[in-house]
């Protein structure tokens, strides 16, 4: 069995994917790499999909992934718009600057 | 048969025209419209030939239109000899309409839109005609609707039209409610509402529940035929242009109600007292049409009442059980009152828009052609011994004799009065001297062709016996041919003939004379007997006012907004605690949002929620 | 195991030595035949018709001075031009030269390694190469190369839609994505071909036109357009940083006619069976060819063709010779027909360089968009329908 | 082989993805990204999902990326300036990241106390062909209702990149 890669080896990589996603997301001010956190989230996610569709040898798993993909596609598309007008907007991109909601 | 193709025909011309009408030249409208129209015809020709004898129904289903549980509707077409009678009135007399209607709406703006919804509006009236289910037939019913809206408020500009059209609306929508209710009474008690079915075991029904779905469908075709107590949007629908109203207002539409309660005759001869109630819906309505018609200045207004008269005459056919009579009435008054209408629009062409009776007069040798086909309208109309009006006429009332005399009287008094009007408009119009201040002309050809063609129908429509090629189809009335009756109902046109002439061709003061002699009844019939005010007072003002006080006031702000109020201002109370929360920093949530997927995976892994 | 890692070894370096070649080499047939259109001479000095040229402008860019200007972003501006090259070369891998072929008792075929999805894989590493120049774009720090890159991006993504749905079509023809298969789908004679079944030539048409899109060539050279941009994208870059865009491009050129070929063209599969005497075209190619040059060198019209032209006559006699070789038949014909092939389109770059001018930028992306993309996707749909229909 | 395989490219992928979040420009992030999209789709393809590590590389790397790199050009409003507002960010952030982390490898750890083993070629249900049959039949009504959303989100791409600045 030499050679093999333990299955929950993938599932840690993306449970490292995620946290590091998550902390882009907490730690970072610009709103595009904060987007890009995201996508980094989501990808993690979509790795443990595929491992799972692997794991139980059904290709739903990849459906899964797949609507991901489709659903960021989407999302890339609007956010960006949104960023857009944004910086058209407000000229920045810092989302502490972005804080209308308060008060 | 490809029966689809005769309403997908004029279809297809509504949306070429609808879509594309815009950007072509008139001609080409004029071909897309009239050619849809014709065709139709020609097809129609050329099923009816087909199909051979008709004894049974011929029906083509199509699709499955709506399944729901125990509810299965296809869209089905069929024909029969009824259908096919329809059929012929719609696409004859629409096609001859249409090709009038490119003289009457030359100098008209929105001229492919007039065509566009012409079209639209044959096809939902053949839909209507062709339907083999309830529902089917009530989207022809309602799209008829829609049309007739759109037509009536054709001259958008104008508020009197657009409110004209809004009545219509709103008035119909109170008869569709009735006719709704009856298809769910239908639905409820036969599990379909196929016309085959519902009629193969309608005479094994409960007879209350019977004369219910009978006296609610008569409500639906009080609706659109223009009956009491639904009558009122009729007459105001003549905002509209005069193509219109003698297609959708007095041939067709309008007789949708006649046509959809003798197609349901199986019910209706199993529930006698729903037949009264048509009838003397019927001859009701027969009579305070006509009686408010004697009065009447606008030309077409005069027509629009003499048709609510016409329509409960064929009421009174179907209620008398005489249907054959009352489709056969149907036919013929779509020849005369048609042509009126036209005759009308073609005086009105001629004198540039004058609608007035008392701004024309004289118009006998001006527009020659134009007084000749009124006249043989006015004549059919009147009940003149063998034009088509008078078989018609003749044969609703030897039935309602059959049925109960006194309608028989009544009816007879009815016609006269009839013929005391029309001629009073023929007479106001053609006769004496010229009252106004544009210049007649005669009409172009392509408004004069269709108008003799209707004259001659007019004239000898009447031989086109109806009641026997309707014989299998309906069951037969045995109302005994009588002399004298008939004799009495022709002298009774004869006489209101004469009276007119006297009044206002011989003796032209005598009118006024007699308004003054009989002040408060000539007010009471000139203002329509104040059905628009006491109909305004009892149920549009209650229902504003109660709306404004009940609803509004009392409901909306009080109970409503008050509750709503209440749960803000909790709401607002809760936020003011929650806001301390709310750093406005996104990153800030971003944390919180993984400190909870953190808590939440910590509970499932920790505390044994996993495997 | 071992063999197969020693064959690949040798295939990677026959098949990269071959494609640098005639990368260089493609250059010089560029520039002779725009030059041919134009009614010039075209490159002449250096060897024969200009035959060194290619060695000689090697020689000059790799001895330039390699210029990194200092306001740039270092990281990205010497890793652009390594990504485009990187990724150009990349889709080479995949691509089936000829069928299996038997080579001192090693059965091989003539391909790099094949992917039962190598269709994808080739879409999936061209829409990376939008990368190297984006980025080349942005490190350069520099308003042209930025508004270079702009454009480029802009205009890749948009045409790379109505590439793939253009390679989709015939993919629906021929059932797979394995590019093997796909040849073998269009076996036998002509009208076998993907360009000729049904109306595939729509899907080829606008293959052809997104292709000309994606690899930025005339009328879509809009990236680097020089009287508006100076360089476009590569404006900061010079010696082989700037070659190897320039690499990249011609790279990307083949690559996208090798797939056309593939895909429309039936690969290395001659137009009609060998049993109809198809094997005997190359030989009767070059054997013409050797004979005019030969005869035009021994009546020369110019006095140097005497010692020019006929050791190329020889050279074609001798290819004349080798093609009518037995064992060498097996694999050198379908590596002719697949040449010639890919040589016609790509004849077609350059013709049509040499020809139209160029769009202006709204109109690039309006034709993407509101023609290139409708016409591929009722295309697309049409095609989906035969076949549907058809099954 | 398939050990080196995945300890290259998730290596590769953790490292980038570090990158991703302590890059300062958005540039450099967003091409570190696209390095882990690309290793991610060779650990795809690792597990058999030959049609998603194509779809991942095309789909992701290809057009979403680039949207991004576009976007990040087009504004090019260069790097991230140092000004930390948020204090519950800088307070809770690190440990609940570590927390995160931990509860996730513990779950992980939990379910699969015996491993199976993942090698090349082990699950061979992840063609185009075999996506494509799943996605048409079963998951019809799902792709069906994506392509829709995709046409929302274009439209209101659209009307947002549209919208004038009053």
């Amino acid at each position: 069995m030499m050679g093999h890669v333990p299955l929950s080896w993938f599932l840690m990589l993306s449970a490292v994917l995620f946290s590091l996603g998550v902390a882009g997301f907490i730690f970072r001010r610009n709103i595009i790499t904060m987007f890009m956190s995201i996508e980094l989230i989501l990808n993690a996610v979509n790795l443990t999909f595929i491992t799972f569709a692997y794991q139980r040898q059904q290709v739903a798993g990849h459906l899964f992934a797949f609507f991901v993909m489709v659903v960021a596609a989407a999302e890339a598309a609007v956010g960006l718009a949104i960023i857009l007008t944004v910086f058209k907007n407000r000229g920045t991109l810092n989302i502490d600057d972005l804080d209308s909601m308060k008060n | 048969m490809q029966l689809w193709l005769i309403p997908i025909l004029p279809l297809a011309g509504f949306l070429i025209n609808g879509l594309f009408g815009r950007r072509f030249s008139k001609g080409l409208v004029n071909t897309f419209a009239i050619g849809s129209v014709v065709l139709a015809f020609l097809w129609v020709l050329k099923t009816l030939f087909g199909l051979g004898g008709m004894n049974a129904v011929y029906t083509e289903h199509y699709f499955t239109w709506i399944q729901s549980g125990a509810l299965t509707v296809g869209f089905d077409f069929s024909v029969d000899r009824l259908t096919a009678v329809m059929l012929l009135v719609v696409t004859g007399v629409g096609s001859l309409i249409h090709i009038y209607a490119i003289g009457y709406m030359a100098h008209e703006g929105g001229y492919y839109r007039f065509f566009a919804f012409l079209n639209l509006f044959m096809f939902f009236m053949l839909t209507l005609v062709l339907a083999a289910n309830y529902l089917v037939l009530f989207v022809g019913w309602e799209g008829v609707g829609l049309c007739s809206y759109l037509l009536i408020g054709f001259y958008f500009d104008k508020k009197f039209a657009t409110d004209a059209g809004n009545k219509a609306f709103i008035v119909n929508r109170i008869g569709d409610f009735g006719f709704s209710l009856a298809m769910f009474l239908i639905f409820r008690q036969f599990g379909s509402l196929d016309f085959a079915h519902v009629f193969a075991q309608a005479p094994a029904a409960p007879v209350g529940l019977l004369t219910l779905i009978g006296v609610l469908l008569m409500f639906g075709a009080c609706g659109k035929s223009a009956q009491i107590p639904l009558y009122v949007w009729l007459p105001d629908a003549m905002a509209g242009p005069t193509p219109v109203s003698a297609l959708i207002h007095a041939a067709t539409m309008v007789t949708a109600g006649v046509y959809m309660t003798a197609r349901s005759w199986v019910i209706y001869t199993h529930a006698p007292i729903a037949m009264d109630v048509i009838a003397y819906i019927g001859i009701a309505t027969a009579l305070v049409a006509a009686t408010i018609g004697l009065a009447q200045n606008d030309i077409k207004k005069v027509f629009a009442y003499s048709t609510v008269s016409q329509l409960g005459y064929m009421f009174v056919g179907v209620g008398c059980g005489a249907f054959s009579a009352g489709i056969y009435h149907l036919m013929t008054h779509a020849f005369f009152k048609a042509l009126l209408f036209l005759g009308a629009g073609a005086v009105i062409h001629s004198l540039s828009g004058e609608q007035d009776m008392r701004k024309m007069g004289g118009l006998r040798d001006k527009i020659p052609w134009t007084f000749g086909v009124m006249a043989c309208a006015s004549l059919a109309i009147a009940g003149f011994p063998l034009t088509s009006g008078a078989m018609s006429k003749e044969a609703i009332l030897l039935a309602a004799n059959h049925h109960a005399p006194w309608i028989y009287w009544v009816g007879v008094f009815t016609a006269g009065m009839t013929a005391f009007y029309v001629f009073r408009a023929l007479f106001m119009t053609f006769f004496g001297k010229y009252r106004g201040e544009a210049h007649p002309h005669e009409s172009p050809p392509v408004m004069i062709v269709p108008l003799v063609i209707l004259a001659l129908l007019s004239l000898g429509g009447g031989f086109i016996k109806v009641p026997d090629f309707l014989r299998s189809v309906f069951p037969a009335v045995e109302a005994p041919e009588s002399g004298a009756l008939t004799a009495v109902a022709i002298a009774a046109g004869l006489l209101g003939i004469a009276l007119a002439y006297l009044m206002y061709v011989y003796k032209p003061g005598l009118p006024d004379a007699v308004a003054n002699g009989a002040k408060g009844l000539y007010t009471l019939v000139y203002n329509k007997y104040f059905v628009d005010e006491i109909y305004d007072a009892a149920v549009v003002t209650p229902l504003v006012e109660g709306s404004r006080v009940v609803l509004w006031k009392g409901v909306d702000a009080g109970l409503i907004d008050g509750a709503v109020n209440g749960i803000g201002a909790r709401a607002k109370g809760i936020g003011q605690v929650l806001r301390l929360a709310q750093s406005g920093n996104t990153r800030s949530y971003a944390t919180w949002v993984a400190f909870g997927s953190v808590l939440l995976i910590f509970l499932m892994a920790v505390l044994g929620g996993l495997r | 195991m071992d063999s197969f890692i020693v064959i690949s070894l040798i295939k990677i370096f026959v098949v990269f030595g071959a494609l640098m070649t005639i990368l260089a080499y493609l250059q010089w047939v560029e520039r002779k035949l725009i030059a041919h259109i134009q009614v010039r001479p075209g490159p002449y000095r250096v060897g024969p018709h200009g035959l060194l040229q290619p060695v000689a402008d090697v020689i000059k860019l790799i001895t330039k001075e390699d210029l990194v200007p200092p306001y740039v972003n270092k990281t990205l501006y010497l890793a652009a031009p390594f990504l485009a090259i990187t990724l150009a070369l990349l889709s080479i891998a995949v691509i089936p030269f000829g069928p299996k072929i038997q080579v001192a008792g090693y059965q091989t075929w003539m391909q790099l390694t094949d992917l039962n999805f190598g269709v994808l894989f080739i879409l999936g590493v061209s829409s990376m190469g939008v990368y190297g120049i984006v980025l080349a774009g942005w490190s350069s720090n520099n308003k042209y190369a930025l508004l270079g890159g702009l454009r480029s991006s802009a205009q890749m993504i948009s045409y790379e839609l109505p590439l793939s749905l253009a390679i989709a079509a015939p993919l629906l023809v021929s059932n797979t994505l394995s590019l093997r298969k796909l040849v073998d789908t269009q076996d036998g004679w002509l009208w076998n071909w993907n360009l000729f079944h049904g109306f595939q030539y729509v899907s080829f048409i606008v293959f052809v036109i997104a292709a000309f899109a994606e690899t930025n060539r005339v009328p879509f050279d809009l990236p680097e357009a020089e009287n508006e941009l100076v360089a476009g994208f590569h404006t900061e870059y010079s010696s082989m940083k700037f070659a190897s865009f320039f690499m990249a491009e011609y790279a990307n050129m083949i690559t996208v006619s090798c797939m056309a070929v593939l895909l429309f063209l039936g690969g290395w599969v001659a137009p009609w069976p060998a049993a109809y005497g198809s094997g005997y075209v190359p030989v009767a190619i070059f054997g013409v060819a050797g004979v005019i040059t030969i005869w035009r060198g021994l009546n020369p019209r110019r006095s140097r063709d005497r010692f020019t032209f006929p050791p190329f006559g020889v050279v074609f006699l001798i290819a004349a010779a080798v093609f009518l070789v037995p064992l060498l038949q097996s694999a050198l014909l379908p590596l002719f027909w697949f040449c010639a092939k890919t040589g016609a389109i790509l004849f077609l770059f350059i013709w049509i360089r040499g020809t139209l001018p160029r769009f202006r930028y709204d109109q690039l992306m309006g034709f993407a968009w509101k023609v290139l993309f409708p016409v591929a996707m009722l295309n697309l749909l049409a095609t989906g329908l035969v076949i549907a229909m058809s099954s | 082989m398939d050990l080196i395989l995945f300890l290259v490219f998730a290596g590769l992928a953790v490292v980038a993805a570090i990158n991703v979040v302590v890059q300062r420009h958005p540039i450099s992030s967003a091409v570190s990204l696209i390095a882990v999209m690309g290793s991610l789709a060779v650990l795809y393809l690792l597990l058999g999902a030959e049609f998603i590590a194509a779809a991942q590389v095309i789909v992701y790397a290809g057009a979403i990326m680039v949207l991004f790199v576009f976007v990040i050009m087009l504004l090019n409003a260069g790097g991230e300036t140092k000004a930390g507002r948020s204090f519950v960010a800088s307070l809770l952030g690190v440990p609940v990241l570590f927390a995160l982390l931990a509860m996730l490898a513990y779950s992980t750890a939990r379910i699969y106390p015996r491993d199976p083993e993942v090698h090349f070629g082990g699950f061979r249900g992840g063609t185009a062909e075999a996506v494509g049959r799943a996605l048409f039949t079963t998951y019809l009504l799902p792709f069906e209702i994506t392509s829709i959303l995709i046409l929302i989100a274009i439209v209101g791409a659209i009307v947002l990149a549209r919208k004038e600045l009053e």
